[in-house]
């Protein structure tokens, strides 16, 4: 008997607009001690998949058709406080998006303690005391302490973790793993899916993992099922998919792997035959909007010079000051970013990359040092004036696109807001017609422009936010993360148009990552970041090729690689 | 945090001493004490001789003053009316107010928040909307009506509960006197209770639902779910606390306005109270029974509003500390 | 014209379109509205005219004859002789003007002091907060006498019945307006710390866009809850005010007073005075919250079932 | 057994002489007794002087013969030290009463049972006016330290003011201000077997609210109120464990006119004063229908007035008192006789809580008035508002309502006739000044022939009435509504003395 079984499932979203089919006739089976890879395009259907076997499709969303079988047991008509007992007890659920996953106003410690006592007849102190074990184990520096923190404290990579540990806690026979390791740095993501691949093994754990990322498919899955707009296009042992796809998205889905041994100009794009014409356009950036703003003045070499700059955050407040307990997020670092370059930073998962971004972006103030931007002091110690018309050229592409986005606004307001304000456009018409090419350019359509962020799947949440960032025209744009939800393919057309962006109008580039093949394609230097100090800083490819920090060279070696 | 609190406590000397600045230009507008006090055989003499005695003829800015020098030495003033210290009248008058008030606050919040959640979670469906369209009704009539509704079905019709007063008293302490110690007392607070908690009830009732129904659409409580949370602890931990933020404020706010103002309920119930203490005062133009019962009811505001804006602290960390955490 | 059609097209209308709920009670509170408004139209008699009145005609019952007059009134009168159907058609006039025009300055008052204390924080925040503290000291009876009593220095005689009822609107408003904004106040301190807000800033909005174009709608949902709880709120409010003379003189009544009046009579048989009034505050209420209600839901994208 | 007794106030303090009130008086009736009292019919009869009157060969002097084997709730014994004591207390600085007795010139004790009270003129009335004047025991207020009046407005409090020691009927057992008090009968009352004194326990409970209080009757918990709305006497009538009894008050209730100003303030009219034309006061007391008004506001429970005088009074006649006839016509003629034809417009002061059903009376006036092509702006305030305002003279028409405690016209005329001075025509809001009408005031004050006292009272009114003072509207009717079980008539001055109750 299978651990799980869905039978042509259906899951419909209903709108003012149509009906949306999510998932298409999907068919799937996961056996005991078997992990199972969900691939496809973003937005194929794939996290829609999981919730609907949760019983936790979004409403108005619902499953018209189909039947879930968990251990010869029907799943899907379970009346609700049956289908609770299934849940986390039976059947655990890592969620896509770690940031909002987690209730922000209790501690993590609670939460844990919370979920392990729910389904575990253990005390309050050995719950405690698990939950502690739990955090150790994906890696959490410090846990003891790090528990009684909040969500908002922890580092998006840290809080996805959290999310892991959540799930496994109570050793359920189904772990649905929605991209559990996106925000992951490689040495770290490779502890996690160790730990996955030992429960399967020990205690017959079944996994769904869906995953973007070829590498951790071909390392980890026994199977692949891939998808491609709600469909199950094909599904076969990993290495036969692999090595023989037989549908021409898979094909072309594994085609555009960004090779991680060598250097290339242009990311490969998928070229599949589409019969609906929807397929991502090329673009001519020279008669756009997009390429028409004045290309940017080359005198400073450095436009961003940072020299020992730090931050830190209270961990334990007091009303005394020398009682009070703080962490050093950023120890005194010293980098630039040239102008016109694409400045990678990588690093260990809360190793301070985010806090970089939102220090020079102002977000959070800095505990000392200096930065300097195109001859603006950052800091705002030469008036707060200065400061501000430095960071009007700074752009970021937030880490957490959801939560980043406004849930009251729809995606065409969301896309034009930076137009309007900074008067970019001088006709209502121009605008919709920029937001349309936007939202087309980053492959969504633009039926998009008319929804609202919650109507969307995590990877298009990232792809808004990064539409909202290009129609600023930004001279220097952070991108945190900017691709760690996309699959291959419309990662390849977003990180070409960057590179266009970048020839065009010399576009400068930090490119916060964990994603080291993504990163040797896009970036001219590299900088490596671990526990608030940047341990090294290199050209991509002697950083790639001669390693020289310990941490670096773990980390290179620990890329997984993805040998077609 | 101490800091904090000093700089609170210096803002409220100045809170009260912008409301003593208003109080004192108002009286003149609230009407004449002297009517009220001379009886009808007075001569315009008399009514001259007791204004200069009162010090009303002083300009209004004296009179603010001169309560000052006053309440600094602790002594509020003499009541127009009963010729008792004011304080000693308000101090006498608060058990009764605070009890009332502590009943009704607590019904209206567990009521409230309770209904809430259940209409929050079960949105359409005939109980919801029985429990939506019936709590209008408190709100959408006034008190006065409600309370005498209440009275003549449950004192005069069924003769179940007493229409008026305290019931028993029994003296707890030095000037503390509590009905919650009697059957009487208790069955007394039974409808004032209820009129004075229906529009809180409603209103938190409202508000949980309308934050609630939000809430519970948010990823965490998906996945609360997907963890197999027990559905109270979701509703009742989860989506609750995240809802509490305006709750609380309004809770607050509506806690001191029934400490503060419940002047019709405690009218049409004859509760000897604060508010009907008040809305004598106002009526009578007591000015320093208004003077020193406004003072207390600002620092009760002030504390309130203080209280609530520290518990938004314990409820949110994300409102601690500065961004970044400085 | 082709803004007509947009806005017919927009997601409001349509979730309107297909709220039943929303449609009646729309519907209701147009045509208690529109009564109001047109009541010289459609009212039988003018009870504001005091020289038409009949003082033995006080008390007549609904449909029947009055012992002493022999004139009819659907509705009764009340204990002037006073058509309660008429007067209940007059008097709606001030109360709605009063309770929209009150609530509407509280909130707005409220919205912008909250949004405003909560977004700049520090020392306009307390600013702010100590003059609510203030504020929420004095009932609207005093803030009314105050208000009331300093108008009149201003105004000439023959404007004071004009002057009267912005005096209730300005006193009622300004005792409801804390409450918005400590309510507003908490939510956006939420808010404030969101991520959309620090992605609003990078894209260089301003502070008054922030405040009003992307915290303002995500706080909006308590605001709707009390403003809409708050009408008939006001609109008691209205006659209590009244009645310390401060508002609108006894021989105009609103529903409010009307109510009021009709209080007096609960224990002596004479119910209509007080039943048809509290019926059309009851309605007016009723139709205004569950609006209320529709649109709070229709306004949230999450809620859209 | 034990009688529940509500009424909308409070006694404001137990010190017999530190407020002249009514409430107050009501309650230190019970516990403290005058020289001499009203019963229930508003007679004057004894109580702790059994006889009195002016000497025979000294007007200015009269003599109170006092009662014998009177003791005090404390058991001390009564004696004619005490009503020296007790009235120079009154007419100390703190006491309310003092104005009262401003005519005495000297109080002597010329053995224990007799006093006699020197005038500084004749005063013919000076028994009225110590019918509410309780005497207190010397030797307890020494020991208790009360020999001084409580300061009220000082805001004193005194052993005096929370506690109680009189010779009356009832005992204070306990009491909470504006909540509870207690009382019982007193073992050692003098009036045992004079007086029925068949009620042996009171409690008794202010309730503000007149729903409330008919609430309580009609539920059981109260025994007896004062007070009934009148729309609800039928409803407390018709249950039957209750019962309704009536009389008419000692207030009668009027309008006043500002006759004498050359302008009003509140009008439209330019330069002039519609109110100074006699025409005009004439219509409007014309066009009051007062039949109407008793009618379907007081529901019957008042008498129509056509003098400012309640019938009580030394003074009244039938004559005086007949209503005007109430002829629309007549009164538009007249109007538009004296240049008005088109109508102005004045606002009217009313209070709204202070007389049964004042803001309906002044909305009805309104209707009336209209009816003769005056619009009237109605202006219906609390009376801590409304009675300053007549005071200030601030107002051009206003109701107000006036009772007489001593029984006699010339407490009106000192109030409402004579000009606006510091010492008389305080509640003068007419601006009517007549030097000859205001000499016949004064000089009854020291008239003690009595016919030609009444002659010269007869005089003021017959001009009073002439000039149309006041539009008086009626006299209010008193409503007490009582359990089947008490027995008993109403006061007219709406102080109820338990010891005349009879139980069922
Ligand atoms: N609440 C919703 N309302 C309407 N449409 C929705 C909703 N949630 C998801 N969808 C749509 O369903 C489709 C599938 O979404 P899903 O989240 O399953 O994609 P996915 O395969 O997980 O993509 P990604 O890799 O980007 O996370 C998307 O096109 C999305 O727009
Ligand atoms: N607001 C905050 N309060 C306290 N600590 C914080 C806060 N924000 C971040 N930190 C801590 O600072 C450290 C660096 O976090 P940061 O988000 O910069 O990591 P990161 O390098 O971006 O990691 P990841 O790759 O996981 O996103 C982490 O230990 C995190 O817990
Ligand atoms: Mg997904
Ligand atoms: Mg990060
Ligand atoms: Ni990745």
């Amino acid at each position: 008997m299978e651990l799980l079984e869905i039978n042509n499932m259906v899951v419909e979203f209903p709108s003012r607009h149509g009906v949306f089919t999510a998932v298409d006739d999907v068919s799937l089976t996961v056996a005991e001690g078997e992990i199972v890879g969900l691939v496809g395009e973003s937005g194929a259907g794939k996290s829609t998949v999981g919730n609907a076997v949760m019983g936790l499709l979004q409403s108005p969303g619902h499953m018209p058709s189909g039947e879930i079988w968990l251990h010869g047991e029907r799943i899907d008509q379970l009346s609700p406080s049956d289908m609770r007992s299934i849940r986390g007890k039976r059947i655990g659920m890592i969620f896509q998006d770690p940031m909002t996953s987690l209730n922000p106003i209790e501690t993590i410690e609670y939460q844990l303690v919370e979920t392990i006592q729910t389904h575990l007849d253990v005390g309050t102190s050995e719950a405690r005391r698990r939950a502690v074990d739990l955090l150790d184990q994906v890696g959490i520096p410090d846990p003891a302490n790090r528990i009684k923190q909040y969500p908002h404290q922890f580092s998006g990579g840290m809080r996805q973790r959290v999310v892991i540990a959540l799930a496994l806690c109570v050793e359920p026979e189904l772990i649905i793993a929605d991209e559990p390791t996106t925000a992951l740095d490689v040495t770290i993501q490779a502890q996690i899916l160790e730990l996955i691949k030992d429960l399967c093994k020990s205690r017959k754990l079944g996994v769904i993992l869906v995953t973007h990322d070829m590498g951790v498919i071909a390392e980890t899955t026994d199977r692949v099922a891939v998808m491609y707009r709600g469909r199950l296009i094909e599904m076969g042992e990993t290495d036969q998919v692999i090595n023989a796809p037989q549908q021409p998205y898979t094909r072309s889905l594994i085609a555009a792997v960004p090779p991680s041994n060598k250097k290339i100009n242009r990311f490969p794009k998928v070229a599949i035959e589409e019969s609906d014409g929807n397929a991502l356009q090329n673009f001519d950036l020279k008669g756009h909007w997009l390429g028409r703003g004045d290309a940017f003045d080359t005198t400073v070499e450095n436009l961003l010079e940072v020299r020992d700059l730090q931050k830190r955050f209270i961990v334990k407040s007091s009303i005394l000051p020398r009682n009070r307990v703080y962490m050093d997020a950023i120890k005194g670092i010293d980098f630039d970013v040239r102008s016109g370059e694409t400045f990678g930073l990588v690093g260990e998962s809360g190793s301070g990359k985010s806090t970089v971004a939102r220090v020079i972006t102002g977000i959070y103030p800095d505990d000392g040092g200096s930065m300097r931007f195109a001859g603006h002091d950052l800091t705002g110690a030469s008036g707060k004036d200065d400061a501000r018309a430095g960071r009007q050229n700074i752009q970021m592409i937030f880490q957490d696109p959801y939560s980043s986005l406004n849930g009251r606004m729809k995606i065409s307001s969301i896309v034009a807001e930076p137009m309007i304000v900074n008067k970019l456009t001088d006709t209502a018409e121009e605008r919709h017609q920029i937001v349309t090419d936007l939202l087309e350019l980053v492959g969504l359509g633009k039926d998009a422009a008319k929804k609202y962020p919650h109507e969307f799947s995590g990877g298009q949440r990232q792809r808004i936010s990064i539409a909202r960032a290009l129609a600023t025209r930004p001279r220097f744009l952070i991108c945190d993360e900017p691709t760690s939800a996309l699959d291959v393919s419309i990662q390849a057309q977003i990180l070409n148009l960057l590179k266009d962006l970048q020839e065009q109008l010399r576009l400068t580039l930090l490119f916060i990552s964990h994603d080291l093949p993504v990163i040797r394609q896009m970036c001219d230097r590299v900088g490596v970041m671990r526990h608030g100090d940047l341990v090294e800083v290199a050209d991509t490819e002697a950083l790639f090729e001669y390693p020289q920090h310990s941490y670096t060279q773990t980390l290179i070696g620990q890329m997984p690689k993805f040998a077609k | 945090m101490i800091s904090y609190i000093v700089k609170r406590a210096l803002q409220s000397v100045l809170v009260l001493l912008a409301v003593g600045f208003v109080a004192f230009g108002m009286f003149r507008f609230i009407g004449d004490p002297i009517d009220n006090m001379l009886g009808q055989e007075r001569t315009d003499a008399d009514i001259e001789r007791l204004r200069e005695i009162l010090g009303l003829n002083d300009p209004f800015l004296v009179q603010y003053w001169n309560f000052l020098k006053g309440a600094l030495q602790g002594d509020m003033g003499v009541s127009f009316r009963q010729g008792r210290p004011a304080l000693d009248i308000i101090l006498d008058r608060l058990p009764a107010t605070l009890e009332l008030a502590m009943v009704s606050a607590t019904f209206a919040m567990v009521v409230g928040i309770f209904l809430g959640i259940y209409t929050a979670i079960n949105r359409k469906g005939p109980i919801t909307n029985f429990i939506l369209t019936t709590s209008l009704i408190g709100v959408s009539l006034p008190t006065f009506l409600i309370g005498i509704l209440l009275i003549y079905l449950f004192a005069v019709e069924l003769k179940w509960l007493p229409s008026f007063g305290r019931g028993d008293v029994v003296p707890v302490g030095d000037w503390w006197t509590t009905g919650l110690l009697t059957a009487s007392g208790l069955k007394s607070l039974i409808l004032p209770a209820i009129t004075l908690g229906l529009y809180q009830m409603t209103l938190i009732m409202r508000l949980v639902r309308s934050e609630m129904s939000e809430v519970l659409r948010q990823d965490y409580i998906r996945f609360a779910r997907a963890r197999g949370l027990k559905e109270r602890a979701i509703n009742f931990r989860h989506a609750v606390k995240n809802t509490l933020i305006p709750v609380i404020t309004v809770a607050g706010l509506q806690i001191g306005s029934i400490i503060a103002f419940s002047i019709i309920t405690e009218t049409v119930f004859q509760w000897p109270g604060v508010g009907l203490l008040f809305i004598d005062s106002v009526q009578f133009v007591d000015i320093p029974v208004m003077a020193s019962y406004l003072m207390m009811i600002s620092v009760m505001f002030v504390g309130i509003n203080f209280i609530v804006d520290m518990a938004y602290l314990a409820i949110d960390p994300r409102l601690r500390g500065g961004k970044g955490g400085n | 014209m082709d803004s007509v059609k947009r806005a017919f097209d927009s997601d409001l209308a349509w979730s309107f379109r297909h709220s039943p709920v929303a449609i009646l009670s729309a519907t209701v509170a147009l045509l208690l509205i529109l009564a109001a408004v047109c009541a010289p139209l459609i009212a039988p008699y003018n009870p504001f005219d005091p020289a038409s009145l009949n003082l033995m005609n006080g008390f007549s019952r609904p449909m029947e004859p009055n012992a002493f007059t022999g004139d009819s009134f659907l509705l009764g009168t009340d204990d002037q002789g006073r058509d309660v159907l008429s007067t209940i058609l007059y008097g709606m006039r001030i109360s709605l003007f009063v309770g929209f025009a009150a609530v509407v300055f509280a909130m707005i008052i409220g919205v912008v002091a909250g949004l405003v204390a909560a977004y700049a924080g520090g020392r306009v925040d307390a600013i702010i907060m100590r003059i609510a503290d203030v504020q929420l000291t004095f009932p609207s009876i005093l803030v009314a006498m105050l208000i009331f009593g300093i108008a009149k220095g201003f105004t000439p005689v023959h404007l004071r019945d004009q002057m009267a009822i912005w005096v209730l609107i300005i006193s009622i408003g300004l005792s409801d307006w804390v409450q918005f904004a400590r309510v507003v106040r908490g939510a956006a301190l939420v808010e404030k710390s969101k991520e959309y807000v620090e992605a609003a800033i990078l894209i260089g909005r301003g502070p008054i866009a922030i405040i009003f174009r992307h915290i303002l709608p995500n706080v909006l949902s308590p605001v709707l809850v009390i403003a809409t709880i708050s009408l008939a709120l006001a609109i008691i409010a209205e006659a209590t005010l009244s009645f310390l003379g401060v508002g609108a003189p006894p021989t105009r009544p609103s529903l409010g007073t009307l109510i009021r009046i009709g209080q007096g009579y609960l224990f002596s048989g004479e119910w209509w005075i007080l039943l048809f009034p509290s019926l059309t505050l009851l309605l007016l209420a009723l139709s205004v919250n569950l609006l209320g209600d529709w649109l709070r839901d229709a306004l949230n994208p999450k809620l859209g079932d | 057994e034990t009688l529940n007794w509500a009424r909308a106030g409070d006694s404001l303090t137990l010190d017999p002489h530190a407020q002249n009130e009514g409430p107050t008086h009501a309650l230190a009736h019970q516990i403290y007794e005058p020289l001499l009292i009203r019963d229930m019919t508003g007679q004057m009869v004894p109580a702790l002087a059994t006889e009195w009157g002016p000497n025979a060969d000294d007007p200015n002097v009269w003599t109170f013969k006092l009662r014998e084997g009177v003791t005090y709730h404390d058991g001390a014994a009564f004696d004619s030290e005490d009503v020296l004591f007790s009235l120079e207390r009154a007419q100390s600085e703190d006491s309310d009463m003092k104005e009262l007795l401003n005519s005495i010139k000297e109080v002597r004790a010329p053995d224990a049972s007799t006093i006699e009270i020197e005038t500084d003129g004749p005063n013919p009335i000076l028994a009225n006016n110590l019918t509410n004047l309780f005497i207190m025991d010397k030797g307890w207020a020494e020991a208790n330290d009360v020999v001084k009046v409580q300061d009220f407005e000082g805001g004193e409090e005194t052993f005096a003011s929370r506690n109680a020691n009189g010779t009356g009927p009832y005992k204070l057992t306990s009491r909470a201000p504006d909540s509870l008090t207690e009382l019982e009968a007193f073992d050692g009352y003098w009036g045992k077997g004079e007086f029925p004194l068949e009620i042996t326990k009171i409690k008794y409970t202010p309730i503000k609210n007149a729903a409330t209080r008919v609430a309580a009757l009609l539920s059981g918990e109260v025994d007896f109120i004062q007070d009934v709305p009148v729309q609800d006497l039928g409803r407390v009538d018709a249950d039957e464990n209750l019962k309704v009894i009536k009389a008419p008050q000692n207030r009668v209730i009027f309008f006043g006119l500002n006759l004498g100003d050359d302008d009003l303030t509140t009008d439209d009219v330019e330069g002039a004063n519609p109110f100074a034309d006699k025409r005009v006061r004439q219509a409007m007391n014309m066009a009051i229908n007062r039949e109407a008004i008793m009618k379907v506001v007081m529901r019957d429970q008042s008498i129509p007035a056509g003098v400012a005088m309640p019938p009580f009074v030394n003074g009244w006649t039938e004559a005086l008192d007949t209503i005007p006839s109430n002829d629309i016509e007549a009164a538009k003629a007249l109007v538009a006789e004296a240049g008005y034809g088109d109508g102005f417009t004045v606002t009217l002061h009313c209070p709204n809580d202070r007389y049964i059903n004042d803001e309906a009376i002044c909305q009805a006036a309104v209707g009336m008035m209209a009816q003769i092509g005056i619009t009237v702006n109605l202006d219906a305030k609390p009376k801590a508002q409304h009675f300053p305002q007549i005071n200030n003279l601030e107002t051009d028409f206003y109701m107000l309502g006036w009772g007489v405690p001593t029984y006699d016209s010339e407490y009106i005329f000192n109030f409402l006739v004579h000009t606006k001075t510091e010492n008389r025509g305080s509640w003068n809001g007419t601006r009517y000044s007549n030097p000859d009408i205001d000499a016949k005031i004064v000089s009854l004050a020291s008239e003690t022939d009595l016919a030609k006292r009444d002659a010269t009272i007869a005089e003021i009114w017959a001009a009073v009435q002439d000039e149309i003072l006041y539009l008086p509207i009626h006299h209010q009717v008193l409503n007490w509504g009582m359990s089947n079980k008490v027995e008993t008539v109403v006061d007219p001055e709406d102080v109820p003395k338990f010891k005349y109750f009879t139980l069922n």
